[in-house]
């Protein structure tokens, strides 16, 4: 079975983020009143799967997010 | 004798060991940092490094900084204005050189030595080259694959090359469309390249064939 | 901190402590903070000849290069975070070395990354391997800093864990040389760079503890983002502050954050300070003056000026947008004391942070070595093996990933004996680190003195003549006899080793506690050498048809 | 009046994306029936704006994604 999978990683809460403020500065000096920007890392693909659910949480924790300093969330739908 | 600005942003490192080369070329030369104002000099370097450590694209956030007003003046007026690696990314994403610098092929930093022919010897940076001449550089990059939507009007200076100039895919070290590692503007006084020509400067740090593009720089300012 | 130390505490205080200064003992008290079971034993140590300009006892050691020239040099590790979080790990283990060489008031110029990680089978151990070297990557080559050499190993014994040491050189001028301690009362003390937040709270107490077996839950806290840009920033601006003259002292924020940085900086000649801890800027809301106090965020500074120059200071860390503040001052009496939003959370004799009483642990004397048949196998089986190995093939997939030429100074580069660097136009500094844990596994005093040996052949190898040497003791729990012992003779191993070349070590470091899930890691000293050069004697590498090939020694 | 916004960032289709591949094959090593793997640019932000759409759509241009080789979508939020 063939599924559309979304991942989004993000920093957790409390840990330095130079990338989000860096980008934020940037945008304020160009004056857009911006603030709280995050870059979450986002993932797009497709996933041929008897059990995606398990095997998305799998990938999660062995590549694409660290635990330790990460959350993250995704979204399986099935491909039409 | 002529006097350039080696432009520090926040992140810029190779500010210093530009401002050398310049030096032992015959220029003067002086690191400006990216908040003081460029009157007075006869050109402007934009040395390599990471500006604001490469978040979003490299260059990208110092494109949009205040002084890229000033050297795009300078550039009309027909001042020679070098981006050398964040440079270039600089240069491109500020809309001077046309195309986009887009990660390595291999998604990787790499730092080694290239060789690279001189395509085009009409430019502020290249007069004092031989047409098709190799020569040898570092490169030291992590997003120096260049692409451009229509490269008819893109000026091509440097091109990656075998030891014998041959332009094969071998010697392309990032996926750079037709192995380009330097491209010009129109009028010749705007150059971007990955290959850090400071670095080949002196004979002890593996050679001395990047100071013809310092000294290029340096005779076509002080026409 | 063990029961007796405890009562020892007590007993010098003549009351309970508070929270705070219970948190800030700790830290303070703790293996890695205080060298409190290596120390009696570095004191065998060789630490001073003609070269040496300042031993160890300061954030770097310093070589006289020349007159004009010195050149500092230490040696960090970052194994257990690394283990945890590799690429934030071993980034900000970049990060810290550089600030040390910093603080000096030299320009960071290399580093060197001896690491060591369990067999590439695993999965595991692959992804901490890429992920170090990528940290060590990003992180040097966005700071300027490049990364001349290094060394890299696999090992049984490291499964599931890393070892990931740093050596950083730096080179300055004598009249800009800044202590990191205070002769004097009344100093404001300026913090400057990231902002503090709650990453890094127990960190040095956590790398004084072995790695359980599901730390990367557990000890998140102890992890760090790194932040080059930031790092980069601060490089500039203190440099350009140390060129003032008007830094009195100046120590970088490593483990056991402001509570270490502070106390040792006002402490070492016998003055105290007084914190207000509230004003120290916070990157997260509701923190409390504990975690303000031993937070281990990374990116930050500690400098002590006069207050008429505060202002002129502070003038050059907003040229590089960079935040400050002054959040406290050095006074005459020796005690520390912490204010929290007007109220005294603190007040402990200096001493009894700074001064942490030794201890030695029981030892047990072992022996692997035993007679060694060597097998039967064809030539071509054991070129192959021997061929094969990660330990042997080239590690240009590590090292073309680091800008080693930036700055303008690498006259050799990775992949020869000794990286070099050039200094002036008649001479280059070489730099050099070497291990061999499985040699100082089998005998602990030979594998010692093994390294030595090997700095000192990689140095003279490539022309120069060697200076001064650092060492990195990577160690599992010294709590276990024959650890201790191995230490012991180890160290007895680099001194004799270094006196035998009549070298010296003019910084180091200790790192215990390197086991997961119970097992020991072998010893493993990291010896790291400086050599001086004519660079027309460097030889070149380049090899030609006809040259013949020798082999001297025995 | 205030606005969440977030802003995905694409490249053009045809690109080669040499980010997108390596983490795909690294997917595939452990195992997994990957495909079609893209990493867009991802952005979360807060925004003080009268006019939330117009100055969104300058960012874009003037900052997040480079025309030459980027796509750009966004939604925007009223915060509550
Ligand atoms: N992690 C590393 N970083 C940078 N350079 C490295 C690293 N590992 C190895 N090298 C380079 O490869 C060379 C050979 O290293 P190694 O295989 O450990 O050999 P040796 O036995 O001579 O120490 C070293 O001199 C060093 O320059």
């Amino acid at each position: 079975m063939r599924w559309e999978v979304r991942v989004t990683v993000r920093l957790k809460e409390g840990l330095n983020d130079p990338e989000g403020r860096v980008i934020e500065s940037a945008l304020r000096n160009l004056g857009y009143a911006v603030e709280n920007l995050k870059v979450p890392k986002y993932f797009e693909f497709e996933l041929e799967s008897d059990n995606p659910e398990r095997e998305v949480e799998e990938m999660c924790r062995r590549l694409l997010a660290n635990p330790v300093i990460h959350t993250y969330e995704y979204r399986i739908e099935k491909v039409s | 004798m002529p006097k350039f600005a080696v432009i520090v942003f926040p992140g810029t490192n190779c500010d210093f060991e530009t401002e050398r080369a310049i030096r032992k070329a015959g220029g003067e030369a002086e690191r400006i940092w990216y908040r003081e104002s460029l009157k007075d000099f006869d050109g402007v370097i934009l040395p390599g490094g990471f500006s604001y450590a490469d978040y979003l694209r490299a260059g990208a956030i110092a494109a949009r900084q205040e002084i890229m007003e000033e050297v795009k003046e300078l550039s009309k007026e027909g001042k020679p204005v070098l981006g050398i690696c964040n440079g270039f990314q600089i240069l491109t994403e500020s809309g001077l050189l046309p195309g986009a610098l887009r990660p390595n092929r291999i998604p990787r930093f790499i730092c080694k030595w290239v060789h690279l022919r001189v395509v085009d010897t009409e430019t502020a940076f290249t007069s004092l080259y031989e047409p098709g001449e190799v020569i040898r550089m570092p490169i030291a990059h992590a997003e120096g694959n260049y692409y451009a939507n229509d490269l008819s009007k893109v000026r091509i200076t440097f091109q990656y090359s075998d030891g014998n100039g041959e332009i094969i895919e071998d010697a392309n070290p990032n996926g750079s469309l037709l192995n380009i590692a330097g491209i010009s503007n129109e009028k010749g006084n705007v150059l971007g390249m990955m290959p850090h020509p400071e670095r080949a400067s002196d004979r002890w740090l593996g050679g001395e064939d990047g100071l013809r593009v310092f000294s290029s720089m340096i005779e076509y300012a002080k026409r | 901190m063990f029961p007796h130390e405890e009562k020892l505490i007590h007993e010098k205080l003549g009351r309970e402590p508070n929270e705070v200064e219970w948190a800030m003992l700790e830290v303070m008290w703790s293996e890695h903070a205080s060298y409190k079971s290596s120390r009696e034993w570095l004191k065998l140590l060789p630490t001073s000849n003609e070269h040496v300009v300042l031993g160890p006892g300061e954030d770097a050691g310093i070589v006289r290069f020349d007159d004009e020239t010195w050149i500092v040099v230490g040696i960090e590790s970052h194994n257990h975070p690394s283990a945890v979080e590799p690429y934030g790990g071993a980034a900000t283990g970049v990060g810290g070395i550089v600030r040390d060489v910093l603080c000096m008031g030299a320009r960071p110029i290399a580093l060197l990354d001896p690491i060591r990680f369990g067999p590439l089978e695993k999965e595991r151990n692959r992804y901490l391997f890429e992920y170090v070297v990528k940290g060590i990557a990003d992180y040097g080559n966005r700071i300027g800093v490049p990364t001349v050499g290094g060394e890299t190993e696999f090992d049984e014994s490291l499964d599931n864990y890393t070892l990931v040491n740093v050596a950083c050189v730096g080179i300055m001028k004598p009249e800009h040389l800044v202590h990191s301690y205070v002769t004097e009362a009344g100093l404001k003390l300026v913090i400057v760079g990231n902002r503090t937040g709650r990453d890094g709270i127990h960190g040095v107490t956590f790398a004084s503890e072995e790695l359980s077996e599901n730390a990367e839950e557990e000890d998140r806290s102890a992890v760090q983002i790194p932040d080059s840009f930031t790092e980069k920033l601060l490089i500039e601006a203190t440099l350009e502050a140390v060129y003032t003259g008007r830094v009195r002292a100046l120590k970088d924020l490593g483990g056991g954050g402001l509570t270490c940085a502070a106390s040792e900086m006002v402490g070492k000649k016998g003055f105290g300070a007084v914190i207000y801890a509230d004003r120290v800027f916070q990157r997260e809301p509701g923190m409390n003056a504990v975690e303000v106090m031993i937070s281990e965020s990374q990116e930050r500074m500690l400098f002590a000026v006069r207050e008429e120059d505060v202002d002129e200071l502070g003038k050059i860390f907003e040229k590089y947008e960079l935040e400050w503040t002054v959040v406290g001052e050095v006074i005459k009496e020796p005690r520390f004391i912490v204010y929290w939003h007007g109220k005294k959370v603190s007040d402990l004799p200096i001493g009894l942070l700074t001064k942490v009483p030794t201890i030695g642990w029981p030892m047990k004397e072992y022996s692997l070595e035993k007679d060694v048949e060597t097998p039967e196998v064809s030539f071509e089986e054991a070129f192959e093996k021997v061929w094969g190995s990660p330990n042997v093939i080239s590690k240009a997939w590590i090292w073309e990933q680091y800008d080693h030429e930036v700055q303008g100074r690498t006259v050799v580069n990775p992949g020869r004996d000794a990286a070099v660097l050039k200094i002036n136009e008649e001479y280059g500094l070489a730099f050099v680190a070497d291990g061999n844990p499985r040699h100082s596994h089998l005998n602990p005093y030979h594998g010692a003195m093994g390294a030595v040996a090997e700095v000192v052949r990689n140095l003279v190898s490539v022309g120069a003549e060697p200076l001064a040497l650092v060492d990195n003791l990577n160690f599992a729990s010294p709590e276990r006899p024959e650890v201790y012992w191995s230490f012991a003779e180890t160290v007895r191993g680099l001194a004799d080793a270094a006196s035998a070349f009549g070298l010296v070590y003019v910084s180091g470091n200790v790192s215990f506690y390197n086991e997961v899930a119970g097992k020991p890691i072998k010893p493993t000293p990291v010896v790291a050498g400086l050599g001086k050069v004519k660079l027309e004697e460097t030889p070149e590498f380049g090899l030609e048809e006809g040259l013949l090939i020798g082999v001297v020694g025995f």
